[in-house]
């Protein structure tokens, strides 16, 4: 791994990422409607492809194949990927990869094997490896129907690859507003492979690149509603002229400027070397704004559309589905908003 | 007139009887399986309880009992509706009932009356209304939708949009501007015309919980008699705005957000959080912001009940109702966790549905009129602010 | 007692009440701002008139030779001293009042001797009486220094009555920023007669009426800053023709229309007969409205009179000052929140 | 010239090593009784502060060094007001030195110049600002003070008000209107008058905090020479627009927000209520909210350190910073009770005095323009919102 890029490297290396982001996921929100309350809800050709680019191996040392970038590339990978939309779960792909053993690594960086972290249980049936066979109920696992394998938590701590196609898994999917779904495991004595939890921060990545990618959301439906604000015309004249909107209009930009200087000042400090409390206290805190700024944009958005922000067909609903879908992935607002101050303090 | 009329006038009865009779019958009488339903019904989902109501001479609350209805005073009108959403009932397709009926039974000529009030009341006509447009929104008044006068039909061409359930209905009541050369608002008239008339179209709008509540409606060279204009020509503007008290009330009744607060505190018990206390303390003030609102919705209802005129200030309870609805179905969305996003009600039991709540709650600041457009009224017409 | 006066005769004892305080309190705010920050704050000539109008043994039962109004009527008077800023602490010696044995109180009604409440104690050195003497610190009396006597809660419950001039009482004062005081009493010993708390709604009617008083603030607030936006021109217009502003008044208006209708629906369910935990549930949500809506709309009123507001001149900012002091008084908006949620729950 | 210069270019020095000589220079030499005092300190009270930075040459750190100032570059003149402000070192009467200098430098004669800046540095002349008018608060190009000349004499007439500190200046600088036949913002000019010239009179306002910070100034037929004028006839509005930058991004930054939310920790830790739930889930917020306050100006700091160029939107951190000092002093009054209405710091110790918070957090959102000119600006200038 490269560690202590130089500012401008990562600038640099950022700006590259985040171009050719774009360029791959131009049809981006046309492709996701498209796939929306499909099965699996996203592409394997697509996931294919970006794997070709790099992308799910971005995070991962050279020396063990990857990319070695740091968290300031793979959020502005994120903030694109939130723009667009794009419903393949990379997020927890990437999150999963960083945890595996180097021998199941190869197929899943070149995208012949989808690899989902099955993170939460049921506190009712908790997950439990026992001679190498696997107990319990795993919940809200994102795009489950989708996955070839998932790395499953276990509740007493360590993680457990077991393959989907198992026998004594059994699986629920239920959809959500976004067009996805959230996966139930049942696992009742199927074959899985214990893995020791080697890199604790992949899944504090995976918080902050959740940000990143709702921060593309807020970002891409306040241009909207920006433009909307421009053309739609009432009483003779663009909405955009009365001073109400406008000074609500402001208010958003106000919560996207915090939004972005708070995931580039985390990015900036953990690719610069913050680690422990330091480190969490930076995620926490883009996480917890990413969430509050991207509800009252999306929201808002929603709202200063007006009735054809309310209707199916206009794309302004697709961000306010995906908002709803992420405000709580990898911790919502609450939790975050204690951990950092619970980190930190009030930093005075 | 072939129409069910009820046998007594319930005006007679006192409060707490009259409210006894009817929560006894809608107990007694209502489909169970439509109770609170999660969407607003198509009429052949709503059709059993439409069908009750309209044997039982009930279909019809305000309109007086010469025409079929059953002449409620508001305050017992009020009444009644608490009962229905009280147990839960459906709405109907009632744009028919609550809107044009009044306007028929105002300003139609007898010939008209005769004709349409009785098969509304059988449900034999099903109406939709049709006055918003794509450019208008917010500024209703600009519609373009035109209607010409060629020998005695008249020909009307345009857009109507947001047209609640048009695609159950068979006949619409539509805006149409017959005078473009005056003011806006003085050159609209109020046609009526039959939904299988050549030319008309209707497409479904999905919205944002997938539901095709509302339509848009195209005409395209719709021809209908020259009779089926209702009141003088270029004065529909007038006449659709006098109708819109009691509606207006109706915006702004307490169900939806105190219905979501119910909702709240069982999937916080259900979730474990009830104990929470940032939780209890926001569930505490949204208790207090509805307890307070009841109370303000109240003060309207002994207005319109002592006959006295509400004037626009009624737009507080809207916008009162419509945000307190918004704040507390954000709650649950914040509470619900990762399960926020889901399609179907996360705890079958109780219907909880934090992601339905949410986005019901969403239009409620938009239709209607918007709730900036409800603080511009305020502003200008009770705050008397100047521009 | 009068019980259950229909609500017809409670409207007009009510109208003609707050007509006769109107009038009685034509120089209201002028005054008010005339005695601030003087010794005892408030007028004694003033108070006398104020107990030849009635106003001190308004809700003292008839057969105690009072008028035995209801809370309504109180609270009509409540409203007409907050729009006028009355310094005189009418609403803590009405309760105090209301407490006092028979023997006691024709002085009292008659204004000639002023007996305030000192209802919290220190927690270093709670009030105690321990044979006829007195001790520990009363603490946040306000307008003590105007006080002939103190009515003061002990620790454990009941109450003392004291001299203000009594052997072993000594009195600390703090100023508060509506020009009044509050008083820090220290009792080393000092003589004082037991009083036994038979009328437990007194300090629920000093509760509501303080709402009352803080609606009344709230009502004049607004009322100036309506006047002040349609006057008031700036680039060329009033500033109440811009939208922004317009909206602002709106939720002001909203916000003191909640607050009426609460005060009022305290009210009348409380002189319909509610009692106990029903009683306190309509005081509790009254009172919580009452600081909510006084604070966010004097905060407000100052801000929309711009650089005026923050001159000690204006006078809105007499009506601020005076929020600040009340908020609390009687309990604030968290401890009454929480106590309307105790008694009442969500009212489905 | 006889004012004092450094020996040295700080500007040579690392951040580091700067900071850390003013840090160690003002703890060693700041009057301990002059730290973080509750209100603004007039012209008698702060001196000792103004003679020290006088005699050290720190006393204008963003004036070039030829001129008497410390020439800093933003970034380092960034750092020497941040270890000012944690050390809580008074503000000085510093309009000559921040507002008028730099536009003497920029715009005056040679003569003006070296009149004015010595006896700036020296602190033989205390300026003040004469801009708003009791008419123009938001729309300061409306201000009607008018100057006419007069032979050789310009003749002022009219009122300014929130001048800042008059009472303690023997000079004002103004802008006046000298040309009323064309567009408001072209036909005023920028005057230079000594305060006891015959016909000014100042009238102190007292603030909600019983303060005299502002007074107004009355002008009577002032008469000055025609050589106070500085700059060109007419030009004085975009002269005294020209020179804003630097002072804008100090209305923004976290000083006050911060400070209030340390006080409010102390507060809650005395209170005993530190553990409280609801409160600290409000006080995690705050800290967020702060934090990412901090990453604004930072961001802000940047770019103007690295030379570009930085617009409207500059205003954002004002909006941030006041407003969510308003909401922390609200909450320092919440927790406070019954005590919140106390002029004094309800413990002396730590200075915890809410009410005084509160009332400073007031104007914040008032002075330097409104919170709602700032939206305005940033939606029309930022945004490009249309009308």
């Amino acid at each position: 791994m490269t560690l202590n890029t130089s500012i401008s490297e990562r600038e640099e290396n950022s700006r590259m990422i985040s171009e050719s982001a774009a360029a791959a996921l131009a049809d981006g929100v046309a492709r996701a409607r498209g796939l929306r309350f499909s099965s699996p809800g996203f592409d394997r050709a697509q996931w294919s492809e970006f794997a070709e680019l790099g992308w799910l191996s971005l995070r991962l040392p050279e020396d063990r194949g990857g990319l070695g970038m740091g968290v300031s590339e793979y959020c502005a990978l994120a903030q694109q990927l939130g723009r667009a939309l794009v419903p393949e779960p990379l997020i927890g792909a990437i999150g999963a990869l960083g945890m595996l053993p180097d021998a199941a690594l190869t197929e899943v960086v070149e995208g012949r094997r989808i690899v989902l972290p099955a993170l939460s249980c049921s506190a009712d049936s908790p997950t439990e490896l026992r001679a190498g066979k696997l107990y319990g109920t795993a919940v809200h696992v994102p795009m489950a129907a989708g996955a070839d394998a998932f790395l499953v938590r276990l509740d007493a701590g360590d993680y457990a690859l077991i393959d989907a196609s198992a026998d004594g898994l059994t699986m629920d999917c239920a959809n959500t507003h976004d067009g996805g779904h959230l996966g139930t495991l049942h696992f009742d004595g199927a074959a899985a492979e214990q893995v020791s939890n080697d890199n604790p921060d992949t899944w504090e990545d995976a918080t902050l690149a959740t940000a990143a990618y709702l921060q593309g959301v807020a970002e891409a439906s306040y241009e909207l509603t920006l433009d909307f604000l421009k053309t739609r015309q009432q009483f003779g004249k663009p909405i955009g002229s009365y001073q109400a909107l406008q000074h609500r209009m402001v208010d958003l930009y106000l919560e996207l400027s915090l939004l972005r200087v708070s995931i580039a000042g985390a990015t900036a400090a953990i690719d610069d070397g913050a680690t422990g409390a330091a480190r969490r206290a930076e995620v926490s805190r883009a996480r917890a704004r990413a969430s509050r700024a991207a509800d009252v944009i999306c929201r808002q958005a929603v709202q200063l559309h007006g009735g054809i922000g309310y209707t199916d067909e206009a794309d302004i609903g697709l961000f306010l589905r995906k908002n709803m879908t992420l405000q709580a992935s990898f911790g919502g607002q609450s939790m975050h908003r204690r951990r950092f101050y619970n980190e930190k303090g009030v930093g005075q | 007139m072939n129409t069910p009329v009820t046998d007594k006038d319930m005006n007679t009865l006192d409060n707490a009887a009259f409210r006894t009779e009817i929560r006894t019958w809608i107990e007694a009488n209502y489909p169970p399986e439509l109770r609170n339903p999660p969407l607003r019904l198509h009429l052949k989902e709503n059709w059993p309880w439409y069908k009750l109501l309209s044997d039982k001479g009930w279909l019809a609350p305000g309109w007086p009992r010469e025409y079929g209805g059953m002449g409620l005073s508001p305050e017992k009108h009020v009444i009644l509706t608490e009962e229905f959403e009280r147990h839960g009932a459906a709405r109907l397709n009632d744009h028919g009932i609550s809107l044009l009926g009044p306007l028929l039974i105002k300003y139609a000529t007898e010939a008209q009356k005769a004709h349409f009030l009785p098969r509304i009341l059988a449900g034999q006509d099903i109406w939709c209304q049709g006055y918003s447009e794509p450019g208008s929104g917010s500024d209703l008044a600009s519609l373009r939708t035109s209607a010409e006068l060629d020998g005695d039909e008249w020909v009307i061409n345009g857009q109507k949009t947001w047209t609640t359930l048009a695609n159950d209905a068979n006949w619409i009541f539509l805006l149409v501007r017959t005078d473009k050369t005056v003011k806006k608002q003085r050159g609209i008239s109020f046609i009526l015309v039959p939904m299988d008339a050549p030319g008309v179209t209707v497409r479904p709008i999905l919205n944002l919980e997938m539901h095709d509540e509302f339509c848009e409606v195209f005409l395209d060279n719709v021809r209908v008699p020259a009779e089926n204009l209702v009141g003088e020509i270029n004065q529909g503007w007038t006449m659709a705005k006098a109708l819109l008290g009691f509606e207006r009330l109706f915006l702004g009744s307490p169900r939806q957000a105190g219905y979501a607060l119910s909702r709240l505190v069982m999937l916080a018990e259900k979730l474990g959080v009830a104990d929470d206390p940032v939780l209890s303390d926001q569930i505490a003030q949204y208790a207090l912001d509805l307890a307070d609102h009841k109370l303000l919705f109240a003060s309207f209802l002994r207005e319109i009940a002592q006959g006295n005129p509400v004037g626009s200030e009624i737009s507080l309870l809207k916008i009162s109702q419509s945000e307190l609805f918004q704040r507390i179905s954000s709650t649950m969305m914040d509470i619900a966790g990762e399960a926020a996003g889901l399609v179907d009600p996360i705890f079958a039991q109780g219907a909880l549905n934090p992601a339905g709540q949410f986005l019901q709650a969403r239009p409620t600041t938009i239709y209607g009129g918007t709730a900036e457009i409800q603080r511009n009224i305020i502003a200008k017409q009770v705050l008397e602010l100047p521009g």
